[in-house]
Order: C-alpha cells, then sequence, then structure tokens
C-alpha cells in the first residue's frame, strides 16, 4: 500500500497534480458540506445532465478551451494576453454574420459563421505567432497590441451594438444544448483536451514544444523548426480563444465585445500555472489546466455558496491561489513540514494557515 | 534574444561593443521624437509646453509604478500586484484619514510602509519557496482589489483633508499657460525625483548592478558570491513602495478614492517598460527608458485626444495599430543598429 | 606536518536518486595546491559545491581552520576566505568585464560605485594576468575560453586564503594554461594560498599539484602526494580498471586509407563578415580534419557556417555533389550534416528534458513531429548508446541537467549519432571530459571514420588534433592559413610554427 | 485663455468646438448613447466639431482627456463622469481657462457643484425608486415577499443607487420582504447568467417572487438561467430590469420581464442644446433631467419599435 503510493508519487507527472487535485477536494467537500451531496451528484431531468457541478463544468468550458491554448503557449515560454479580445471577436463575428443572414436558423448560415470566426482567429492567433517568431517581439507585447486592438475590431464588426441571435437558432445549442443529456460546452472542451493530448502526446509534438522552450537556441541547432512550431501554437490558442467565444456566444445568444471573455486571460494564467506548468516555459501538463481550471471554475459557486458576498469573491480567490502556490513550492512544504516529519499525527493544514495570517 | 548574442558573435571588441546595449534605448527617443513632432505637424495646439507638462501630470502615478516595475522585471521577475495595491492605498488613505481621523502625513506613511511591507512579504515568498513572481504578485492583485472593495464599494472622497491639497499645489513656468508656459504640480516633481533616484540606485550602487546582475542570470549571481537573496527581495520592496507611493500620489491628483481605479493599471506599467527597450527575461534595460517608454504611452493617448473624431472602438484599433508600428520600427532599428556594429 | 585548513569528513550528499557524494573525506593543508580526480560524475564539483555552500551536505563535517562551519550560500564562503570557480563559466554576461571581475567589491565613492577606478582596476588586473579585453565591453562578446580567464582573474583578486579552481583550464590553450599555472605557483610562493585544482589534463596536475585525493562513484578512493602516485596508477585508481586500454588506442587510430574521390564537402570562398574571412576547404569521406588555432583564432566561426548554424555572406558550399542553397541547421541535418556545438549548456542541451529525449531530439526533428520514434525503437536505441558511451548515471529518464558536464557531453554526441550522419562537426568535444571518456570518444571519431564518415574536429588539444586527423586547417587571426596534408606536419611543433609564422610556411 | 468663441480648432466654419469625455464603451447603453451625442453634434450647424474621447471607464484617463481638451481650446466641456469624486482639480483648471463644463448623465459630489454649469443625465435613485414603487405596489400583499437582485459593477454608481433607491422605497412603504441574495452581475448577459445560475442551484426558485436586475443585459442573461432551469420567467418569477433596450423590451413583449425603467441614451440632441445654451451665456438649471419613462405589460408592444438600442 505505502508502496504503491510511493510509485505514484515518485511519477513526477502525479506528484505534479498531487497538490491541486488536493485543493480541489477541499473544495468540492467544503460545498458537500454547505449544500448537500447534490452539489457533486448530477440527476437527468428534463433529457439533461443538471447539477450544481455539471453547471461549473458547463460554465468552465470556454475557459478551459483558452487554458489549454495557453498551456502550449507557454511551454514554449511565450504568454498570449490577447485571448480575451480573440474571444470577443469570435463571439463577435459569429453572431454578426447570423444576424445578418435571413433565415437565422438555416444550418449553412451557421455554418458559414462558425467556419468564418474559427478562421479569423485562427488568423489572428498566427499573427501573434509570427510577431514572435519571425519579428522577434516580446510575447507579451506582441500579444498586448491585439488585447489593446482586439476588443476594438470586435466592436467595429458589430457596430458597438450587441447582436442577439434568435433564440430558435441552432447556433446557440453550441452553449445551450446537449448530446446524450450532457452539454455540448463539455463535449467540445473535453474533445479539445483529448486531441491536444493526443497531439502533443502521442506524436512528438509535445516533445519538440517542450524543447523549444526550454532552450530555444539548442532547439535550432537541433534541426527543429522552432518559429514554425511557434506560430503554430499562438494559432492553436488563437482558436481555442475563439471556440471559446463561439460558446460564450452561443450559451448567451449574444455577443458582447467589450465584457465577452474580459480578464479571462488572467484565470487561464492562473489555471495553467495552479496546473504545474511553468511560465519559464518547457514542461507542460495539459491534466493540471484541466485541473486549474475547474478549481477556478468551482471558487465561484464555493463562495456564494458558503454565503460570503461579492467584495469576498477577489480575496478568497487570491487566498486558495496563495494556497495552491505554496503547497506546490517544495521549499515550502520543507519548511512548513519538517517539524512535523516525525509525528506524522499533525495537521498538515495549520502552519499553512499560520503563514497565510502574516 | 539568445540568438542574437550567439549567432552575432561580435568581431575583436570595440569601444562601440559597449554602445550596443544603448540601441533599443535610442530607437526609443528617436521615435518618441517623431511621435511629438508628428502631433505638431498635424494639430493645433500642439506644440503648446503645456502638452509635454500633462504628460508629466496625468501619468505621475503611471511613472512611479513603472519605475518599481522597472526594477522588478530587470530582476527577471514581474510584478502584478502593483495597480492593486496602488487602489489599495488610495482607499486607504481616504478612509483612514476621513473615516477613522487620522493625521494625513500619517497614514501617508502608514501606507508607505504598508506597500514596502508587502514588498518584502511577497519578496520573501517569491525568493525563500520558489514561487513563480507572476502568481505571487497575481495573488496581490487579487488580494488587494478585494480588501479595497471590503474598505468601500464606492467612491469616497477626502477633499476636506487640508493636507491632501499639496500634491496639486503647482509651479508656473514661462507665466503659465496664459502666457505660453505652463504648470507642473507638486506631484510631478515626486515622480520625475523617483525616477531620479531609482537612475541613481540602478547605475551607481552595487544593489543596483546586483539586480541587473540577478536578471542576467541568476544563478551565475550566486556562484560569484553576490547577494542574491536581499537583491531579489529588495526589488519587490522596490516595487511595492513605489507602488503606495503612486497610491498617494493619485491620492494627492484628485483628492478621492475609487475602489475600480487602476484596473489593468499594470499592463500599462508592464508596456511603458518594454516599450522603454527593457527586456522582459531581465538583466537589460534602463529606467530612462522606462520614462521614455511612459511618455509615448502617453503621447500615443495625447494624439487620438487631438484627433479626437474616432468613436471608441477605432480609437481602441488605432491605438493598437500605433503601437504595433512603434515596435515594429524600434525592432527594425535596433537591428540594424545591431549589424551595423560588426 | 601543518594542520588542516580546510577538513571535510564524512562527507553524504544525496540528490534526488543518486548519491553524489557517500562518505567523502577531503584534508586541504595550508599553501598546498591539492587536486581533486575523477571520473566524469565521480562528485568532485559536487564535493566543491559542498564545501562552499552551494549544496547542503546531508551528513559529515566540515572543518575551516579547525572550527566547524556550514555556509549557506556561496558569497558566505567567499566572506570566510573561500574563492572559486565553478565548472560553467559563471558570470553575467549582460554586465561588462569589469562589473564582473568586481561585482560585489566594486571601488566606491560613499554608496556609490566608482566607474573609473572599477575600470583601472580591472584594467589592472587582467594586464597581470596578461589578458587584453576591453573591460567596459559586456562580457558577451566574448568567448567562453575568455570567460574563464575573466573568473579566474576574479577569484584570484578576492585575495582568498582558500582558491578553488574547478576545471578551470578546459577551454583554454597552451599559453593560457601557462599563464594559469605560473599565476598559480605565484600565488602559492607570495601568498601562501592553498588551491583546490581539478581538471582532466593529468599532464597539468602532475605540474602543479602536491597531493591528490582520488573519488570514484562518490566515494573516496585515496589521498596520495603526487610524487608518491605514478600516472598509470592514478588512472587505474580513477577508473577502477587498468590503464592499458588507454595505450592501445594511440596508433589504432593512423594511417587509414582516405578513398581519393571527390570531396564530401567543399567550401568554396565561405565566409561572413567579421567573424571569419573567406576560406576554401574540402572533406572526403571516411577523412579526419582537424581544425588548429588559438583562442578566438576562428575555428569555431569556420564550423557553423559549414553546420548552417549562421548564415555565411560570401562564397558557396556543396555537400555531396550538390550545391547547397537555404542552409540551416535543419536542412544540413536532412542532408547529414550534424553539428556538436562547444557550449554545451546554452547552444546543446535542453536541460529540463530526459537523457533520452535530448538524445532522440535531432532524429525526430529529422522525421517531422507527426512520425515518432517508436518506444520500443526509442528505448533501444537510447539504452545502446547509454551503454556504448557509458553514460553515467545510465538512468534514460533523468533530466540531462543532473548529469555531469562530462556525461553531457556523451549525450549530446549520442544526439547526433544516432541520425547517422555522413559529416560529424565537433567543437571541443572532449572539454571537460575524463581521461576514460576522452579515449572512448576518440577512439569512437576514429572508429567512425574508418567506417566513412566525414569528421571535422576542433579542439584546443593540438596533440589530439595532430593524433586523430589526416589534415589540419590551421587558423589564425579569424582567417584560414594553411591545410596541413602531409604525414611530416602533422606535428605540434609544426602546427605551431605555422601559427607564428602566419601562414605561407609551405 | 484667450480663444474662446468660434476660434476654436474647426477650421472650416465658425460654430463652436466642444470636447466630450466618455466614460467608456463598456454596454449598449453607452454605445447608443456616444453615438446620440455624436450624431447630434454632427447634424447640429452651431456645432463645428465634436472631440470625443472613450475614458476605458478610468477617470485619470477621463481626467487627461479634460485637460487636453484645455489645451487644446476648445468652446466648452462635456464630462460622462465616471465616479462622482475628484473632479475638483480638473474642474477649476477648466474654469481657469474660461471653458464651461456640463455634465452628462452621472453626476460629481456636490461640493463641486460652483464647477460646472449644469448636469444633463438620469437619475439613479429615481430609477431605483421607480422600480421600488412598482415592486412595493405589486406585491403589497404577497405574504412571505422573496427578492433575488443582480446589481451592476460592485462600487458603480448606478449600482450603488439603483439599489439604495429601490429598497428605500419598499422600507419607506412598511412592505415586508426577504433578500434572498445580492450578488453583483457586472452589468453583463454573461455573469448575470453565471450568477443567476448559482442563484438557482444554491436556493432554488421555489417561493421567490421577484428578480430585480439592475440593467438589460444581465436581465436577459438570468431570464436564461431561468429557462434553462425550467422554469417560466416572467410568470414564476416576475423579473424587473432598468436601461429599456429593444432586446429588453422584447422580453417584455415575450412575457418574460415584467417592468422596465427607462433609461434613456439618446439624449444627444437635448446635450447640444444645453451646451449651445451654456457658451452664449445661458445659465439653465443645475439639473437637467433626461426625458425616461417607466413601462408596464401593457405598453411593451406599444414602446418596442421607438427604441433606439
Ligand atoms: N543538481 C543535481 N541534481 C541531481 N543530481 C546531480 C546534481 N548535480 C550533480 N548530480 C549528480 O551527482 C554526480 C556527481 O556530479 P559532479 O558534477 O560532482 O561530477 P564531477 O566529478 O564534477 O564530474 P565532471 O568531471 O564531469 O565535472 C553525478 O552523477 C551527477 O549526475
Ligand atoms: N584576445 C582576444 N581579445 C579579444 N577578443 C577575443 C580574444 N580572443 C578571442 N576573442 C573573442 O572570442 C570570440 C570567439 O572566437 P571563436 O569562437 O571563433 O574562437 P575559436 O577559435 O573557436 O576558439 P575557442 O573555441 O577556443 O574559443 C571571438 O568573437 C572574439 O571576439
Ligand atoms: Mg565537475
Ligand atoms: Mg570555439
Amino acid at each position: 500500500m505505502n508502496n504503491a503510493l510511493n510509485r505514484v508519487l515518485a511519477n513526477q507527472y502525479a506528484r505534479r497534480l498531487m497538490w491541486p487535485v488536493l485543493v480541489l477536494l477541499v473544495l468540492i467537500a467544503v460545498n458537500i458540506a454547505v449544500t448537500g451531496f447534490d452539489f457533486i451528484w448530477p440527476h437527468v431531468s428534463d433529457g439533461r445532465l443538471s447539477g450544481a457541478f455539471v453547471n461549473i463544468l458547463r460554465r468552465s468550458a470556454p475557459l478551459l478551451l483558452i487554458a489549454l491554448g495557453m498551456t502550449l503557449v507557454i511551454a514554449t515560454k511565450g504568454i498570449d494576453l490577447s485571448v480575451g479580445a480573440v474571444y470577443a471577436i469570435g463571439a463577435a463575428i459569429a453572431c454578426q454574420t447570423i444576424i445578418d443572414g435571413t433565415d437565422q436558423s438555416a444550418a449553412g448560415l451557421i455554418f458559414r459563421a462558425v467556419a468564418i470566426a474559427l478562421v479569423a482567429t485562427a488568423v489572428i492567433g498566427a499573427w501573434n505567432g509570427t510577431m514572435v517568431a519571425y519579428f522577434g517581439i516580446q510575447p507579451i507585447v506582441a500579444t498586448l497590441i491585439l488585447m489593446i486592438a482586439g476588443r476594438g475590431i470586435a466592436q467595429l464588426v458589430t457596430g458597438g451594438q450587441i447582436p442577439k441571435v434568435q433564440d430558435s437558432s441552432p447556433f446557440t445549442e453550441l452553449g445551450r444544448g446537449e448530446i446524450l443529456t450532457v452539454p455540448v460546452p463539455i463535449w467540445i472542451a473535453a474533445a479539445v483536451f483529448a486531441a491536444l493530448v493526443l497531439l502533443t502526446r502521442r506524436t512528438a509534438l509535445g516533445m519538440l514544444l517542450e524543447a523549444v522552450g526550454g532552450n530555444p537556441e539548442a532547439s535550432r541547432l537541433a534541426g527543429i523548426r522552432s518559429k514554425g512550431i511557434t506560430v503554430l501554437v499562438y494559432l492553436v490558442c488563437g482558436l481555442c480563444a475563439g471556440l471559446a467565444g463561439l460558446i460564450g456566444a452561443a450559451n448567451l445568444g449574444s455577443a458582447d465585445a467589450n465584457n465577452g471573455g474580459l480578464w479571462i486571460e488572467l484565470d487561464a494564467i492562473l489555471a495553467v500555472v495552479i496546473g504545474g506548468t511553468s511560465l519559464l516555459g518547457g514542461r507542460f501538463y495539459l491534466l493540471g489546466t484541466a485541473i486549474g481550471v475547474v478549481i477556478i471554475g468551482t471558487l465561484g459557486d464555493t463562495i456564494i455558496n458558503i454565503g460570503l458576498s461579492d467584495q469576498w469573491q477577489f480575496t478568497v480567490k487570491a487566498i486558495v491561489v496563495f494556497i495552491v502556490a505554496l503547497l506546490q513550492s517544495p521549499e515550502f512544504r520543507a519548511w512548513v513540514f519538517k517539524p512535523f516529519k516525525r509525528r506524522p499525527a499533525a495537521p498538515a493544514a495549520a502552519p499553512a494557515e499560520e503563514v497565510l495570517a502574516k | 534574444m539568445s540568438t542574437q548574442t550567439l549567432t552575432e558573435r561580435p568581431a575583436r571588441s570595440t569601444l562601440f561593443d559597449g554602445m550596443t546595449r544603448y540601441i533599443p534605448i535610442g530607437a526609443t527617443v528617436a521615435l518618441l521624437l517623431a511621435l511629438y513632432f508628428g502631433g505638431v505637424a498635424n494639430y493645433r495646439n500642439f506644440d503648446k509646453p503645456q502638452v509635454i507638462a500633462n504628460l508629466f501630470i496625468d501619468n505621475a502615478p503611471l511613472l512611479v509604478i513603472a519605475v518599481g516595475m522597472t526594477f522588478v522585471i530587470l530582476s527577471g521577475g514581474i510584478d502584478l500586484s502593483v495597480g492593486s495595491v496602488m487602489a489599495f492605498s488610495t482607499m486607504t488613505c481616504a478612509w483612514l484619514t476621513v473615516e477613522a481621523g487620522l493625521s494625513a502625513p500619517l497614514v501617508v506613511a502608514l501606507v508607505l510602509v504598508f506597500g514596502t511591507g508587502w514588498g518584502l512579504l511577497i519578496g520573501a515568498v517569491i525568493h525563500y519557496f520558489n514561487v513563480q513572481p507572476f502568481i505571487a504578485t497575481l495573488v496581490g492583485l487579487f488580494l488587494f482589489r478585494g480588501l479595497t472593495l471590503q474598505i468601500s464599494t464606492s467612491d469616497m472622497s477626502m477633499r476636506e483633508v487640508k493636507f491632501f491639497q499639496w500634491g496639486m499645489t503647482h509651479v508656473e513656468v514661462g507665466g503659465g499657460i496664459r502666457q505660453g508656459g505652463f504648470w507642473l504640480p507638486y506631484l510631478s516633481f515626486a515622480a520625475i525625483a523617483v525616477v531620479a533616484v531609482a537612475f541613481v540606485v540602478l547605475h551607481y550602487t552595487r544593489f543596483g548592478r546586483g539586480v541587473y546582475a540577478v536578471g542576467g542570470n541568476e544563478q551565475s549571481a550566486l556562484l560569484m558570491g553576490l547577494p542574491v537573496a536581499r537583491t531579489k527581495i529588495g526589488v519587490y520592496v522596490v516595487s511595492g513602495f513605489c507602488a503606495s507611493l503612486a497610491g498617494v500620489l493619485a491620492a494627492f491628483a484628485t483628492k478621492s478614492a475609487d475602489p475600480l481605479r487602476h484596473v489593468g493599471a499594470e499592463l500599462d506599467a508592464i508596456a511603458a517598460v518594454v516599450i522603454g527597450g527593457t527586456l522582459l527575461t531581465g538583466g537589460a534595460g534602463f529606467v530612462l527608458g522606462t520614462l521614455a517608454g511612459v511618455m509615448v504611452w502617453g503621447l500615443l493617448n495625447t494624439l487620438i485626444q487631438f484627433q479626437g473624431n474616432l468613436s471608441s472602438w477605432w480609437a481602441r484599433i488605432v491605438m493598437g495599430v500605433l503601437l504595433l508600428a512603434f515596435i515594429l520600427l524600434q525592432r527594425g532599428l535596433a537591428r540594424s543598429g545591431e549589424k551595423r556594429r560588426t | 606536518m601543518s594542520a588542516a585548513l580546510v577538513s571535510m569528513t564524512g562527507i553524504v550528499k544525496d540528490f534526488t536518486g543518486v548519491r553524489a557524494l557517500d562518505g567523502v573525506d577531503f584534508t586541504l593543508r595550508p599553501g598546498e595546491i591539492h587536486a581533486v580526480m575523477g571520473e566524469n560524475g565521480a562528485g568532485k564539483s559536487t564535493l566543491i559545491k559542498v564545501l562552499t555552500g552551494v549544496h547542503a551536505h546531508d551528513a559529515g563535517e566540515i572543518l575551516l581552520d579547525g572550527k566547524p562551519v556550514r555556509f549557506n550560500s556561496p558569497g558566505a564562503a567567499q566572506a570566510a576566505g573561500i574563492a572559486t570557480v565553478y565548472q560553467e563559466v559563471n558570470l553575467t554576461e549582460n554586465l561588462s568585464v569589469a562589473e564582473n571581475l568586481l561585482a560585489g567589491r566594486e571601488p566606491r565613492l560613499g554608496p556609490f560605485i566608482n566607474f573609473r577606478a572599477m575600470r583601472r582596476k580591472a584594467k589592472a588586473l587582467l594586464d597581470d594576468l596578461g589578458i587584453d579585453l576591453n573591460v567596459a565591453a559586456p562580457l558577451s562578446s566574448y568567448s567562453i575560453a575568455m570567460q574563464q580567464l575573466v573568473a579566474i582573474a576574479r577569484a584570484v583578486d578576492i585575495d582568498a586564503k582558500v582558491l578553488i579552481l574547478d576545471e578551470p583550464t578546459s577551454s583554454l590553450d597552451r599559453d593560457e594554461v601557462a599563464v594559469l599555472l605560473g599565476l598559480m605557483r605565484r600565488l602559492a610562493a607570495e601568498r601562501g594560498t592553498a588551491m583546490v585544482f581539478i581538471s582532466h589534463f593529468l599532464e597539468q596536475v602532475y605540474d602543479i599539484c602536491d597531493r591528490m585525493t582520488v573519488l570514484r562513484n562518490g566515494k573516496l578512493v585515496g589521498e596520495w602526494a603526487t610524487a608518491d602516485l605514478p600516472e598509470s596508477e592514478l588512472i587505474g585508481h580513477m577508473l577502477g580498471r587498468e590503464a592499458a586500454a588507454l595505450e592501445q588506442l594511440e596508433r589504432s587510430v593512423a594511417g587509414h586509407e582516405v578513398a581519393d574521390e571527390a570531396p564530401l564537402l567543399s567550401a568554396k570562398g565561405l565566409g561572413r563578415k567579421g567573424s571569419i574571412a573567406p576560406y576554401d576547404l574540402d572533406v572526403r569521406r571516411g577523412e579526419v580534419v582537424g581544425l588548429a588555432g588559438l583562442l578566438g583564432s576562428g575555428r569555431t566561426e569556420t564550423v557553423r557556417l559549414i553546420a548552417g548554424a549562421d548564415r555565411a555572406d560570401s562564397g558557396s558550399l556543396s555537400f555531396d555533389g550538390a550545391k547547397v542553397a537555404g542552409h540551416n541547421p535543419r536542412t544540413a541535418a536532412a542532408r547529414g550534416i550534424a553539428f556538436c556545438p562547444e557550449n554545451r549548456k546554452t547552444e546543446g542541451l535542453v536541460g529540463d528534458l530526459t537523457v533520452a529525449e535530448n538524445m532522440i531530439l535531432a532524429m525526430q526533428a529529422a522525421r517531422g513531429w507527426a512520425r515518432t520514434i517508436p518506444q520500443s525503437q526509442r528505448n533501444r536505441v537510447v539504452a545502446e548508446f547509454i551503454d556504448k558511451l557509458g553514460i553515467r548515471p545510465g538512468d534514460p529518464d533523468m533530466p540531462v541537467k543532473n548529469l555531469s558536464g562530462g556525461n553531457q557531453q556523451k549525450v549530446l554526441l549520442a544526439r547526433w549519432m544516432l541520425i547517422e550522419p555522413k559529416l560529424l562537426i565537433l567543437d571541443e568535444p572532449t572539454r571537460g571530459i575524463d581521461v576514460g571518456a576522452k579515449a572512448d570518444i576518440q577512439k569512437l571519431v576514429a572508429e567512425l571514420s574508418g567506417e566513412g564518415m566525414a569528421v571535422l574536429f576542433v579542439s584546443a588539444e593540438l596533440d589530439e588534433v595532430t593524433r586523430l586527423s589526416d589534415r589540419i586547417a590551421v587558423l589564425r587571426d579569424r582567417e584560414l592559413i594553411s591545410v596541413l596534408e602531409s604525414e611530416a606536419d602533422m606535428t605540434t611543433e609544426r602546427i605551431v610554427d605555422t601559427i607564428v609564422a602566419g601562414g605561407g610556411s609551405e | 485663455g484667450e480663444d474662446s468663441g468660434g476660434d476654436g480648432n474647426g477650421g472650416g466654419g465658425d460654430g463652436y468646438v466642444i470636447g466630450f469625455s466618455q466614460v467608456g464603451a463598456e454596454s449598449a447603453w453607452r454605445t447608443a448613447n456616444s453615438k446620440s451625442v455624436q450624431d447630434a453634434a454632427a447634424a447640429d450647424d452651431r456645432i463645428t466639431e465634436l472631440k470625443f474621447d472613450d475614458g476605458q471607464q478610468d477617470q485619470e484617463k477621463q481626467i487627461a482627456a479634460v485637460r487636453s481638451f484645455i489645451n487644446q481650446a476648445v468652446d466648452a466641456i462635456v464630462i460622462a463622469p465616471v465616479v462622482e469624486t475628484g473632479w475638483t482639480d480638473v474642474l477649476t483648471e477648466a474654469s481657469d481657462a474660461g471653458i464651461p463644463v456640463v455634465l452628462a448623465d452621472r453626476g460629481v459630489e456636490a461640493a463641486d457643484e460652483d464647477l460646472y454649469v449644469t448636469r444633463l443625465g438620469s437619475d439613479f435613485e429615481a430609477e431605483g425608486r421607480s422600480a421600488g414603487e412598482w415592486a412595493a405596489t405589486t406585491f403589497a400583499t404577497t405574504p412571505d415577499f422573496k427578492i433575488l437582485e443582480l446589481t451592476g459593477t460592485t462600487g458603480s454608481a448606478p449600482a450603488n443607487d439603483r439599489k439604495a433607491g429601490f429598497f428605500a422605497v419598499l422600507d419607506e412603504k412598511g412592505v415586508a420582504y426577504t433578500l434572498v441574495d445580492s450578488q453583483t452581475g457586472n452589468f453583463t448577459a454573461e455573469e448575470g447568467k453565471a450568477t443567476m445560475e448559482t442563484f438557482i442551484t444554491t436556493h432554488g426558485l421555489d417561493g421567490i417572487q421577484l428578480l430585480y436586475a439592475h440593467n438589460d443585459e444581465m436581465g436577459l442573461g438570468a431570464i436564461q438561467a431561468i429557462e434553462e432551469s425550467g422554469k417560466a420567467p416572467g410568470t414564476d418569477i416576475q423579473i424587473i430590469i432598468v436601461d429599456g433596450s429593444k432586446a429588453g423590451f422584447q422580453a417584455g413583449v415575450d412575457g418574460k420581464v415584467n417592468y422596465i425603467v427607462e433609461c434613456n441614451p439618446a439624449f444627444g440632441e437635448q446635450l447640444m442644446d444645453v451646451v449651445v445654451d451654456v457658451i452664449e451665456g445661458g445659465s439653465p438649471e443645475k439639473f437637467t433631467p433626461v426625458e425616461e419613462g417607466v413601462f408596464g405589460p401593457d405598453q411593451f408592444e406599444a414602446e418596442l419599435p421607438n427604441r433606439q438600442f
């Protein structure tokens, strides 16, 4: 038993994921304690899976998509600040195209709207990548440009209005519908997750990415197309952001160029880091990112469930992120847990609290 | 960047070698002048000296946080908490003076101590627990925005507090704006003083050179026996202090506190620092570059204000395009400069 | 016998998965020059790092001047009088030479650094060592060798009672080595500094050291006075096997036939402004061409152009009968040109990736990302090369940054041998490599060329160049001045003469 | 200072040049407001040019814009302030330069009253009170009256005032009510929906009679959350929204909204009249209210075609 545990812990992926998983479990436990077991246990009503946790997953789908793309970008030592704006652009293009059409229910129109939005956001992503790879501009600056201009572009598309798609349009199914009782956004996010995991771990793409992020010059000399890979990664990130925007727009049936996906880049980066990927590039952990996203998603509900007013949103989030960040630090664990090593019965969480109180 | 140094092996070194690090800042300054004269040529009244003075008035708090950010970025870190720390500081000034009735100079001192202490705490967490700066300071971003909202969810005036009148007290030069001169308030001088002190500290003290060394290669700095812990924590202390000082300046500037103020200020500061030619990877850059970066940022906004006929979205797009053009030009100048040197 | 200045007893140091030091004792006496010897990965650098507070040891005791000490940072060790030059050059490239020399000890006026005084002091310091650099230029504008000299100058200037030099000579050429050894003698004589010296060059060790401590696999083998330990015995202690194997290399290498056909590689007027003057160079199949020259003579630049690492701005290159256009590292690898760069840390390895991943990197890059190397094939070739090159520890899943320097070099070599290139370019492949491994690598080069592979070989050690090469290109001042072809010309003396004469000595 | 009258920046005609510092473009309401002002200025012969600046919800940007207008020597400055406090200095600078200031939409703190000529805009507290009046009448007799509230951006003036006005009326009228929960939806549909979903999972909808949403967008987001939970908005739970956009009225027509308090953005023409009057020396009242209405279910259908945004 102990042996098996040790073996699991020796695996570096497992070690990375242990603390975030723990924090997530604690959050879930808190919610269960407050609202009952229904929090986690979904039920089927009206042919759709519902329940608090399913809702959290469904609402987290756009963030997950963006965070996955962000993970790949961060693996190359980059960062993409423009994802929130790209989200808005994707949403704006899709909604505007649909309301400009005559029959908002026509499959062809919806297909076209989705396609145009995705192509546009992929192009934007590739543009970011080109700036970084070929013009040698620092990623934070390269993407800051679109972070500033992107929402302007989205507003330009919608003429400053908030285009509303008819509720009857099948487009809204992307955000509200369900397949086999499971909400469509969850399907999409899961599919993208699976695709990216396969793409990076079943092919050599993941390793090449990590090489480019870990040592760009060495990678170049080893014959890796590091520029091409960089562009690809930003393109995927843009595409993910666009897809997230589509889901968001479909969910609401409208596109808000100004507020859609506002500050989502910070949450995405947060999720990536909570998941164990270093902002310095190199190793990346898609599963960790997914867990990070669910933590962030659960946090919002937890605050409401335990009856705190919304001024607490930021504060509680800060505290939880701080706890995760500290738990992930081996130095911190050594410092806090060492005195207790000989007395394993001591409560591990208590000293962590003390540090926070400081 | 490493590509540059590795593939562009310079010929036997000349005096010129030492100059290459001035290329990005040189390019920034040249483009800054181009922007200014572009404005003068195109808009009436753009040549008023007050236009330049306004850059120092409107951007004084930004300038101060950008200076702090320069230290952090030079050391290879980043500080995302500055916007929230600033808002929290302003709010605390208002709350402690107006609601708690404490004396204003005491409050200002307390706020500055708080900022410094926060920097110390987060610097220690970053250094001793090896938490990534981005995340550690992101905690600060959320935390202080949250605490600010806990203090008050609406804006608060501190116009009744005499002490805060001081900041906008001003000096008139050349007869002030009426006679074609300009005016500049004390808080602008405070910001300029911060730049000057930072310049001296960064370039002429061991701490400052240590910041460059740590940013260049932390492991090496450690093996060279430099005080890495002190330096790394020190930059966050500087940044925390600057953020709280900027908060105080903001209190001076408006005599009011707003819990939603300065959202995203950290990004403005980072942008200004990077536009000023400092590398985000650390170890290369100048605080005067940051000054130039803040001026560019302000000047781009001024140009849009003078243009005056852009819709909200066109204003954003134009800002993005101007920034893009600026960065590409800067990059191009820097590259051709690097080539010429061989 | 005087009391010990530094005494380390029962030192144990564990890294995750590796016990790097296992109960090692080490004693340094005042005024002596003491060598620490051992294979790559034996634990020499770790011992130094434990002593100077880079790593905390897990057991054991350190006494300095008879008092127990435990430094928590290199700065603390420095303050206590221990100056160290670590193995990999550890300076900050973004600062100027002068700042690197005097960081932490800058001359000041009040609280402010006095830059003029600092430059003056730095200049004097370098002049004293016979190094001519622009002290105001950023360190990054100088080669590793120059940086190593700067690091040494920095440590010497600290005026410590203990000076530790971990492979200071690995990238220096003979003149610089002579200067350094002279300096060490002077310090011992004039200041009575005790010194720890680590080097894989046995002749240097025998030249300068009074005593030596030998480590093997993290364990202490023993301590001897240099005079009591003949070279062959030392090698035996280091490798734990008989040294005879080394001798037999001597001329197994020599005299193999090079097919007299059209050259595999032919450079015509290839050059790059500001880095290397246009040159002509041919390499045939099965031939080893050595590049010889002093520091900064342009050997690295020469091979980087051929490898596609830098873009040439004049001349042309043909390879395997075809003219090469659009040359870059990727297309070069596709054509069959492999390039092991000289600076393995910054240009060679990806530190966070594992040994296995670093090995297959070039092979995978050549196949493209979509065609993964099957797991079984991958495991097989990795295991094969770990075995063939004797990489230790032999764990393919260990991050490569945790390997000792010599083993890292072998991983890099394995990467390129895996793609079975037609031309292998090795820039300083034996730098920092122990005698055993060095012999292995030399043997490998001989074998590979025997099998028909062409090799371009850069090394600061002229012996090695003459021993391995079929032809030698001599460089000076960034210009290829002569190619030595005849058996008679292939001696160290001829090369030195050629360099001194500045070419045209036919 | 010396520039006044018609020699502003315009070049062309000899009309007035006006600087307008807008809050931002954070909502459809705001965009409609900007458009109304810009269109009105363009159509107005008396006005040569309107210098428009988007403050991106940042007071410092707005203050910078006003300083820039002073430098450009415009004839009058219109500010839609993002917050109420902190305007003293810049307003003083404007008045020193002899440029009159008119406030649009939101106001500034009372102590600064001498520094602007007049404010034209909505009264958020009054809006909250209108909503409260209707709620008080409608649910006067409901036993165990339960309310959910979706507030605007925490800390913003409309959020504060619409909340205050609403509950002040309920309290004044002695209505017994329980505020089950009140969370922000940040004035956006996205967060409005998310918050409503959480309300539903946490509290359920049974026994809750009223949802008060501080604007249309959040209300529309909440309506979707309610529909998705299988309940009928407007019937199972009654809904009040503030703003009155096209989409809001459409929802009203569809029976999903029960009461709309208008917050009218289209006061461009009214604003131009006031500004020109001020430049030409007129001294209007300190507060000029924008014409706004309240709409019950029977008026939705008729009003829908009149909606501008
Ligand atoms: N930071 C580290 N983490 C894990 N293992 C390490 C680390 N540093 C060194 N090691 C391991 O410790 C052992 C001793 O390494 P060390 O660098 O001391 O060897 P060395 O004798 O200096 O070799 P070389 O001659 O190649 O420099 C090696 O097996 C190495 O892999
Ligand atoms: N004596 C010197 N003075 C100034 N710069 C020097 C000197 N020697 C070398 N350099 C610098 O070192 C750099 C490295 O040169 P290069 O790599 O071509 O040398 P090399 O022949 O490969 O020697 P090595 O590999 O041993 O360093 C050159 O860019 C040059 O500027
Ligand atoms: Mg070593
Ligand atoms: Mg070389």
